[in-house]
């Protein structure tokens, strides 16, 4: 079964949401240079592509397990800026009451089963989230990103065999963007690419243009329907790039300035506005003014984040880490 | 009571719950057809069939994490953990995603789980087979600990965890799968936290869980003989902890000893001696003791094995000299 | 005598030993051209290649017991694993393989090597990268256990730690890095298990380690402004423990603070305290206390960051409580 | 570089040795039923090609790792069967003085890295030891001996992977009994075949008659020719069958009895056996006196170990946790 054929403004809708994402991580980067924003943020900027594409596959009733560089998975799925941007400035507001922060932003019930901060540690709980959806015979699925660094961990050998075992409804997304922090993919990956693993799980493997968000909406879609129809679990491995640091601070001093130079070229964003100005999909106008609205909803998330957003109170430190009981101070009762 | 096997009580509890809940689910290593490495999912396997009884490969990590990924997606599983030495394998999956979800995620999920496991020594199979690691998860926030020392308790607290919305690790004891005890037929749950005065006693309070409640009792005995009349309780889950009744009786006898299978550094017992100086530093007549396993590898060596946790006797002895201190 | 930083006090410390002793070599994620996440590694790879720095796959289990292997094959391997909250990966290896083989192997074996890690909280990283997770190992034998507090300390204890036939755990604090302290040129070792009294008193002793023994220096000179004079210990290891130097000192003042970063719940302090119960009960004139991370996860907002691990606020307040109990 | 020509004189060695493993077994598990020996022991009966082919390959200045399973590879490696039975038995004269028994005899001096209770933990403890041969420039080798269950584990994949991107001299040899414990292949690993996943992390995979002596010892002394070149590690995948069950007290319902005649019609001593004999390198008489030899070797084995062995003094619980310290009641101390 081929993909759904994207209407015009299902297209508009991925262009959008490739120039949210890039607005959100300019504006969590300016933050963090001012210091309104602390922690540690990873940007997805230059891979909008494959959050945006792949999200595009699904629906209401699916999954996905998100990353360290996860805000794009999150706005892809439908995330408001505002509650991300709350999130990331730790304020009562966010996602997870300013719990979480950049790396542990979740919204469950709609579908996002979380962001992580240990490398590879979504796989099995996709993995999981798929064998509940198998077992609940529902035609969903899960789609499990993570990037090329994760593909040396124990986690993703074991949730993969045992998808591929199982034959679980769940597309395994690596976005390999050449390096792991510092360390590039051949110095780290045994072979040449990450999908090559893919016989060693039984499901098929495919590498795929991860700076085009079509070619990954294909792909993805593709696997998706594979999944629904109940035979089993994809391996795709989207190429690209990211074009800032592994996180602030990072010198880069690990990779040239000309491979830079060489992927920003390939901007998917840039690519993704070529290709719907020469369909007659989208004219000049329409993406500035595209721009301009993405520009002034970041502006509202800040504002929000920063101005109308209140901290948590440290009052509420102990709220929640058990359903039904409550810490005191000498002891943890259950809630009567 | 029908007497039953400590087995039987942790398959009924989990039979029951399956007929009870369709959510509930068993898998791990050997969990279906060989029906558990100690027998305690015999026979669910051919009553509900593969689809909720499943064996899975040997992936530690796998199965911690995807019973995380299926609990927060709707379904309650009960995943097994062969031995608690192997949980170390799957470690972060239990201790950065099932512990901390819930909390990290702004309290709007849940991983209703269990962790099956066992613990301890006694069978002369040596540092990897033998291990009482739960200090560990004593120490991490968000995970609930049950540590069944009897068929009953194992029945009535495995229901519960199962029917708990937190992730619980449940913890047995292969000592005791063969022993027997009274267990009413039918439906009931225990509540976690409540620790049980296995014995009454005016003159020293001894507090253990596990295998090591069922020798704190016999010590008791053993020094009963020679005219301490000790009091025993069992704590039966180490979280939520029962301090309360470990102050009251303390209250009572001015003395205390700790009896545990984990090594005896930083043993989580140490836990209940903190807030036993905490809050009935008054109590005590006399310094708090300690009976626990040496801090070495458990060794093989039957003489070597015995003698690096806690016997009768080296509980007895540790009564006997809290007394004298 | 120069003032470095503590980073550069453990680079200078990894430098020398590589140059004194060719089987000391360096592996772990991003540690040779990036230098270490936190800079501690910086100019070894550019000094020597390669071969003796190396950077590695995301693979924690692989890095530890790598490491392990070629100890016992006749090198001194100093992996890093980047946070300590990333140990649970390895954890099997590190607990079954590298705490385990000497005994377990008859004493004929040995695993000399440095796992170098780091943990804590203050960078508003959230519940992944912001433990202090020492306790665990504290209730594990077989590995020793450095929390270096300054650039001396971390200098002088690293050196000792690659130079011992053990297993070292060497936890850094992330926080520390780019503290300064004072510390001679040349070579010098710290033996392990010697605590430092870091300000001498009379009223009170504060016992700690790590970031938090700094805290509770502050903590001190707080409390003094009111007239309180804390005598200040820094553990310096947890495993040797200096059990002596705290008995000494409570002797002396009659209570005792634990200040800790790891979670409160049966915290490794709790060992400390249990000592102070057996070997010293008479000093005491009132109940110990402890300051610790509270336990939840950390959370990311600075607000509930700070509030979940010890302040110089909350351990003065501690301080202050001990001695009005 | 073909492997060297076996002379007669080494073939009975061999032959020798697999009779060495049985009749040592034999007895393990008839001391296990009069309970003169406690704890879990994993025969290895059934399986005796693989690691005396194998070890037949290695010289002294090589290593190898071993498992649960491990008495095999002990013996194969040269242990002595005295040590041997008087660790089963925790004897104070055993090779760990009776702490380790069953699964964890080892003797790194002669180059036995250790067996492990910890199924694929000894993985990457094979991958440092060739790490380590690898820095000092040595022409050795390691030969990691697993199970086909360990081929699931995380450890399985870090360690391959970290091999096979560094070239490390390693011959990871998976032993392929169609079982992890009762878990039967199909129902664990994704695909056919554990060598199927050489491929994914750069090295060679061949599959091998593990019933057969002079098979293996072919196959693992060309990984082992190629790892001494420098040109890295090899996954090779013994197939083989365990004849006893995975433990005393197993009853063996996860397979059938046709299966195990199937494979016992294959077992390697008798196979080897009538080999020798079809080449004239045996004769009946031969290997009738070569029996009686190992029975008699056997027994003194057994008289050693519960005759003339003591227990371990409680005494000595807590020598050796750490070198040069010791272990008081209030204090660990280093000696002076
Ligand atoms: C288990 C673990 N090890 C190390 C780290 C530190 N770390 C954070 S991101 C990262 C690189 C991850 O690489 P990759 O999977 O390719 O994802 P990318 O950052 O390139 O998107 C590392 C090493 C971590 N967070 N978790
Ligand atoms: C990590 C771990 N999980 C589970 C076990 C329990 N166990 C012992 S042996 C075994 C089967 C191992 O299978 P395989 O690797 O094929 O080796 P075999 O026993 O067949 O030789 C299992 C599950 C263990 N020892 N370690
Ligand atoms: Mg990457
Ligand atoms: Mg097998």
């Amino acid at each position: 079964m081929a993909p759904k054929i994207l209407a015009r403004n299902d297209k508009l809708r991925l262009l959008k949401q490739m120039l949210q994402i890039r607005a959100f991580e300019d504006k969590v980067f300016e933050l963090l240079a001012r210091d309104l924003l602390k922690g540690a943020s990873h940007a997805y900027v230059g891979e909008e592509a494959i959050a945006v594409g792949a999200c595009a596959a699904i629906g209401l009733e699916d999954y996905i397990t998100s990353t360290h560089r996860g805000h794009g998975h999150c706005l892809a799925r439908g995330a408001d800026l505002k509650l991300m941007m709350a999130e990331l400035c730790g304020k009562a507001t966010g996602y997870c009451r300013g719990r979480g922060g950049s790396m542990h932003i979740a919204d469950v019930k709609a579908g996002n089963l979380g962001a992580t901060g240990i490398v590879g540690s979504n796989i099995p709980v996709a993995t999981g989230a798929g064998l509940a959806l198998q077992m609940k015979k529902k035609k969903s699925v899960c789609l499990c990103f993570f990037g090329d660094g994760a593909a040396n961990t124990g986690a993703f050998h074991e949730s993969l065999n045992l998808a591929g075992l199982w034959k679980l409804p769940v597309v395994y997304i690596c976005e390999n963007n050449l390096y792991g922090m510092s360390v590039s993919v051949e110095r780290a990956l045994a072979v040449k690419n990450v999908a090559d693993r893919a016989s060693a799980y039984n499901m098929p493997g495919k590498i795929v243009d991860g700076m085009k968000v079509l070619e990954v909406y294909e792909a993805v879609s593709e696997a998706v329907e594979r999944a629904r129809r109940g035979e089993g679990p994809t391996l795709l491995e989207c190429k690209a790039y990211r074009f800032r640091g592994h996180s602030r601070g990072d010198s880069r001093k690990y990779r040239t300035r000309e491979e830079e130079e060489h992927w920003r070229a390939r901007d998917p964003i840039e690519q993704f506005k070529k290709h719907l100005l020469e369909e007659g999909a989208l004219t000049e106008e329409e993406f500035s003014a595209l721009e301009k609205e993405v520009g002034e909803e970041t502006s509202a998330a800040e504002r929000f984040a920063l101005q109308e957003s209140p901290d948590p109170s440290p009052d509420d430190l102990y709220d929640d880490v058990y359903v039904d009981y409550e810490q005191g101070n000498t002891r943890l009762r259950r809630k009567s | 009571m029908p007497e039953i096997f400590y087995w039987e009580a942790i398959r009924d509890a989990l039979r029951e719950e399956m007929l009870r809940d369709e959510r509930v689910f068993v898998m791990g290593e050997d969990v279906a057809i060989y029906g558990g490495a100690y027998g305690a999912t015999r026979g669910l396997y051919e009553e509900f069939g593969e689809e909720r009884v499943k064996d899975t490969p040997i992936s530690e990590a796998a199965i911690i994490g995807a019973a995380a990924g299926a609990a927060m997606c709707g379904l309650r599983p009960v995943a097994e953990i062969m031995y608690i030495d192997f949980i170390t394998l799957g470690m972060d999956q239990l201790v950065n995603i099932v512990a901390k979800n819930r909390y990290m995620f702004g309290g709007k999920t849940t991983v209703p789980m269990v962790i099956r496991t066992q613990g301890g020594a006694g069978r002369g199979i040596a540092a990897h087979h033998s291990q009482s690691l739960e200090t560990w998860f004593v120490h991490l926030p968000g995970v609930l600990i049950a540590t069944p020392a009897t068929p009953y308790d194992a029945k009535g607290l495995l229901k519960t965890a199962i029917r708990d919305d937190n992730p619980v690790l449940f913890i047995e004891h292969k000592m005791l799968y063969r022993t027997t005890g009274e267990v009413p037929e039918g439906d009931y749950a225990l509540p976690l936290g409540q620790a049980k005065v296995t014995r009454p006693g005016s003159d020293v309070t001894v507090v253990s869980y596990s295998r090591m409640a069922n020798r704190s009792l016999e010590a008791a005995e053993v020094v009963a003989a020679e005219g301490i009349d000790a009091e025993v309780i069992d704590l039966r889950s180490l979280r939520p902890l029962d301090i309360e009744s470990v102050l009251e009786s303390v209250k009572k006898t001015g003395h205390l000893v700790l009896v545990s299978e984990g090594y005896k550094n930083a043993n989580a017992l140490c836990e209940v001696a903190f807030r036993v100086n905490e809050f009935g530093f008054d109590y005590l007549d006399g310094p708090m003791l300690r009976v626990c396993a040496a801090d070495v590898p458990v060794p093989m060596s039957p003489v070597l094995e015995e003698a690096a946790v806690p016997s009768v006797e080296s509980i007895a002895g540790g009564i006997r000299q809290a007394l004298a201190d």
